[in-house]
């Protein structure tokens, strides 16, 4: 292993080159771009084999790495908000037909009006596409996650195509040291590609005509199954890669815990802004409040067993939501308030659009929800730019 | 390049009986014919449209090829992934687009430029019956101007959108034009294109008798009879050229196209047509042909 | 791959007769060959559009079970073999 | 931990600069992230990027509030906006490319960077790059990450002729300032 410094969306490019894809559906869009750039030029200098094909679109990238995944090679695409939104039709067709792919989803607003910065409303809103979803909250765990994700996809218990989270900018585009494993360690952890079935003229084999009611619903169910199933899998999948690839962060578990064991208040989120959380927290308990997190790593499969270890018992539960499900709180807070009884649960949204939401903000709003918040959902603008005059214009002559 | 019967009875079957196509499908023809210009090395992707239904249920699928069923708009784009990873698989695979007009005029042009600008390495068969035939037969980009369709009641307005000339366009190594009415030159065209790299379009005309408002035992004669009088013609665009088949040989010539009239007369979608949209459809036909000539 | 757990399923479905149904129960009329005028050109073969045509002894057959009386074959045929009889 | 702003204009190279400390920092085997402003870069519009370097890992990923250092490659930034003196402490230093000295209450440190990149002949699209020779007199100042590293990460960006140029810049800037040299990732 050797220690780098480089940006989110270069620790991606290099998971790619390390799990040997065959072949990507490319599609530029900020701010997962750099992604596709740096796999670019690595295959022109002859580093990776991977095919990659510059469609006209993201429904196409989605489509043409769907058609590699089904010819039987490891397929792989980016992309990020409106690009995202573009491919949602074909974000289910995948996960229906129950093929591996790995797909990085570099975080953005969307429009209108247009934003070009972070926010998870994107990713969230392909909550119910079937897709396994873990969101990273650093570079190095866009690469681990990324390699897991093929690991993931392919195994058998499963079969489902797993999407990578990572925040806009603040991850893909920040450089910082990460642990790149050697190829030998990946090969290892990696088995070859393996899928439930191949599209190929030697037996022929048909994806996707017409099903009738009760199969199409018992594939419907197959697939939540599968989901469900995940759970134990990615574990096991985690434990395997701190075993042969990397120790340094734990994925033993699908969520990930911050002194959070003799907390009386617990914080969840997911993503970048965790790291932030961590030093609030740190400055709250020494001040003696007994704060801790749970940064979300999977939203799907969602653990309601770990999520109910972690959270049940305490006096309250603080909800941060980067995205939005208007007209209630965020979906992380409605996921949330679904598992967990007799606790109380509150939910902030903020960080929309790129509202910085740093560790000051974080020291403020946990200690205003631990004195104790009245409303369920707040919509919270930091401190600084309350100060500011937001234009929002509202009435036009 | 002769193709004699023998060949054709020896030749893969792509389509096995007790399809959910309507009788006296069109589509299903070209879908037969595939199978005997290409053999059985070959994979379809088919885009949303009646060849999605026409395969059939579960756990059964007539179409006797390996298929890729996917959404509208999304069959170069997959078709790209498919013939690039065989490639890399080292497999000699013919990789199949088999889209509708609507799939290939409307909603999947953009794929369908965008594949054929990259030169995919894949054979693009358009199977044109002229509308949403699958949804009840609404009006398509590739309708023609006077036909009745569920969403043109008193006769679509404009002129049929000429893919195989947007095709010449793109500078792909191979465009050719067929119809059902004519086996042997669409599955030599089809045995053509399989020999030649790169991006390969071929667009069938395929008359539906449902929407076109003919009787199905018609099928094959009304699919004829568009090539006698001129309206579909039957080339191949190749090394830059195009060249026309003997079958609509005499279309080159105003004086010796047969009336269009007696293309329209015998379907129903044509009903009211008026005289100034006949001539109008006579000037697209003239267009269309002095456009050929051109190229030739 | 027969490696299916319990609860997964897949989309997928292989190539067979009778897709769509029992076919031939769509028929109203139904083609009948007159084996003394065929003269074996095929051209029937070549146009069905369900595959129902069988070459046999160089001759032809239908197979009723899937054909759907379109009633092509009788309109290709170069020498009016084919008739289209009612099913009633 | 250690934190950086770094001020420039778009076209600057405001961002490899922060991206080239960070990059040295972590050949010392410290911890370090960089980042810029998110937005669509245009020339000559206000650019910010931040740099952390730590000796324990790096969990912030939100912009630099209250830097140690702020390094501004385009003194009239100086006069422009507020933008370079926000969140200052009381012991932090601004390191501003600047033709003079200015008499402020602020502890601002400048060098003639444009003089030193116009003499190597470090002209882009009509600008001198002042960009890594600043960095020169900024590890000057912070004491680390060490000169060798800088070198190293120069070297990975450029090609021979141009890294060579610029080292010879990060030298001259390096002997420009006087060093402070008490451990600043401790304070």
């Amino acid at each position: 292993m050797i220690r780098k410094i480089i940006s989110g969306n270069e620790a991606v490019a290099t998971a790619v080159k390390l799990a040997r894809v065959g072949l990507t559906g490319i599609y530029p869009i900020t701010p997962q771009t750099s992604i596709i750039e740096k796999l670019a030029e690595m295959k022109a200098q002859g580093e990776i084999q991977t095919e990659i094909v510059r469609v006209e679109s993201e429904h196409s990238a989605m489509a043409a790495t769907y058609g590699a995944a089904l010819a039987g090679i490891r397929a792989f695409t980016a992309t990020a908000s409106q690009g995202l939104l573009y491919m949602h039709e074909m974000v289910w067709w995948v996960a229906g037909s129950r093929v591996p792919v790995v797909m990085v989803v570099g975080t953005r607003a969307v429009g209108a009006p247009w934003n070009i910065w972070n926010e998870h409303t994107d990713f969230t809103s392909e909550r119910d596409s079937g897709w396994i979803m873990a969101f990273a909250s650093n570079p190095q765990e866009a690469l681990d996650l990324t390699i897991q994700a093929f690991r993931i996809s392919e195994d058998e218990r499963v079969f489902l195509p797993v999407m990578v989270g990572m925040d806009g900018f603040i991850l893909s585009h920040t450089k910082t040291n990460v642990l790149i494993p050697d190829q030998e360690q990946i090969d290892d952890y990696l088995p070859p590609r393996r899928q439930p079935y191949v599209i190929d003229p030697e037996d022929p084999v048909e994806i996707g005509n017409m099903f009738p009611p009760e199969g199409y619903m018992k594939l419907r169910e197959s697939i939540h199954l599968a989901l469900k199933n995940s759970e134990d899998i990615i574990r096991q999948h985690g434990r395997e890669y701190n075993k042969k690839v990397s120790p340094m962060i734990d994925y033993s578990t699908l969520n990930s815990s911050y002194r959070l064991e003799d907390a009386d208040y617990a914080v969840v989120l997911m993503g970048a802004w965790a790291g932030d959380a961590m030093e609030a927290i740190d400055v709250l308990r020494e001040k003696g409040i007994k704060i801790g997190m749970l940064r979300v790593r999977y939203l799907r499969p969602w653990s309601e067993k770990e999520i109910r270890e972690n959270l049940e018992g305490k006096k309250g539960v603080l909800v941060l939501d980067r995205s939005t499900s208007f007209g209630r709180g965020g979906p992380l807070y409605i996921e949330v308030k679904s598992t967990i009884r007799d606790t109380e649960v509150k939910d902030i949204v903020t960080g929309l659009g790129g509202v910085t939401v740093g560790k000051s903000d974080m020291i403020y709003l946990f200690s205003k929800f631990v004195e104790g918040i009245k409303e369920d959902v707040t919509w919270y603008y930091p401190k600084e730019v309350g100060k500011l005059d937001v234009r929002t214009p509202r009435d036009i002559e | 390049m002769t193709l004699g019967l023998r060949e054709i009875l020896n030749k893969h079957n792509s389509l096995i009986s007790g399809t959910a196509a309507c009788p006296g499908c069109p589509e299903n023809m070209a879908m037969r014919m595939l199978g005997m210009g290409l053999g059985k090395d070959t994979v379809v992707v088919v885009v949303a449209g009646c060849s999605s239904i026409i395969q059939g249920n579960a756990p059964y699928n007539s179409y006797n090829l390996p298929v890729v069923n996917i959404a509208f708009a999304a069959g170069p784009a997959a078709a790209s992934g498919l013939a690039r990873a065989y490639k890399q698989k080292g497999k000699d695979v013919n990789v199949v687009v088999w889209a509708g007009d609507g799939g290939t005029a409307d909603i999947g042009f953009a794929s369908l430029s965008g594949a054929a600008e990259r030169n995919e390495d894949i054979i693009y068969v358009c199977v044109d019956n002229e509308a949403y035939m699958n949804s009840g037969g609404q009006r398509s980009g590739s309708t023609p101007l006077g036909a009745i369709t569920s969403t043109t009641p008193e006769g679509k307005k404009e002129n049929k959108k000429n893919l195989p000339f947007l095709m010449v366009s793109h500078n792909v190594p191979y465009v050719a034009t067929a119809s059902v009415g004519y086996p042997h030159d669409y599955i030599q065209k089809l045995k053509r294109a399989k020999e030649i790299d790169g991006f390969r379009y071929i667009h069938v005309l395929t008359p539906d008798p449902y929407g076109w408002l003919f009787d199905p035992s018609r099928t094959a004669e009304i699919a004829k009879l568009a090539v006698q009088t001129c309206y579909w013609p039957l080339f191949e665009y190749y090394n830059g050229k195009i060249t026309v088949s003997q079958e609509c040989l005499h279309c080159l010539d105003k004086r010796t196209r047969r009336p269009i009239k007696d293309f329209l007369s015998v379907q129903g979608r044509f009903k009211r047509v008026k005289e100034d949209d006949i001539a109008k459809l006579e000037k697209y036909i003239d267009d269309m042909w002095e456009k050929i000539k051109e190229l030739m | 791959m027969s490696l299916l757990l319990d609860y997964q399923y897949f989309p997928i479905t292989k190539p067979g007769k009778g897709a769509g149904g029992k076919t031939g129960s769509w028929r109203v009329v139904k083609p009948v060959v007159d084996l003394s005028k065929c003269i074996g050109c095929k051209a029937c073969f070549m146009f069905c559009p369900e595959s129902t045509i069988v070459p046999k002894g160089g001759k032809v057959t239908v197979d009723y079970e899937y054909c759907k009386g379109c009633g092509v074959c009788s309109n290709v045929c170069p020498v009016k073999a084919i008739s289209m009889v009612s099913e009633t | 931990m250690l934190e950086i702003r770094f001020h420039g204009r778009g076209g600057q190279g405001v961002v490899t600069a922060s991206h080239l400390l960070a990059e040295a920092a972590g050949y010392d085997n410290l911890y370090s992230s960089s980042f810029p402003i998110y937005g669509a870069e245009r020339r000559g519009a206000e650019i910010e990027a931040y740099c952390r370097i730590s000796d324990s890992q790096i969990r912030v990923t939100s912009p630099i509030q209250e830097p140690d250092y702020v390094v501004v490659l385009d003194g009239s930034l100086l006069h422009l906006s507020n933008n370079v003196y926000r969140g200052l402490k009381s012991n932090s230093v601004i390191l501003a490319n600047y033709g003079s000295e200015i008499k402020t209450d602020k502890k601002i440190i400048t060098v003639n960077a444009t003089k030193v990149a116009s003499e190597l002949g470090l002209i882009r699209s009509g600008w001198p790059m002042v960009n890594v020779i600043m960095l020169g007199s900024l590890i000057k100042l912070t004491g680390m990450p060490s000169i060798e590293s800088l070198e190293k990460a120069i070297r990975d960006e450029f090609d021979d002729k141009l890294a060579e140029i610029n080292m010879k810049g990060v030298r001259k800037m390096y002997e420009l300032v006087e060093g402070r040299r008490y451990n600043v990732l401790t304070t």
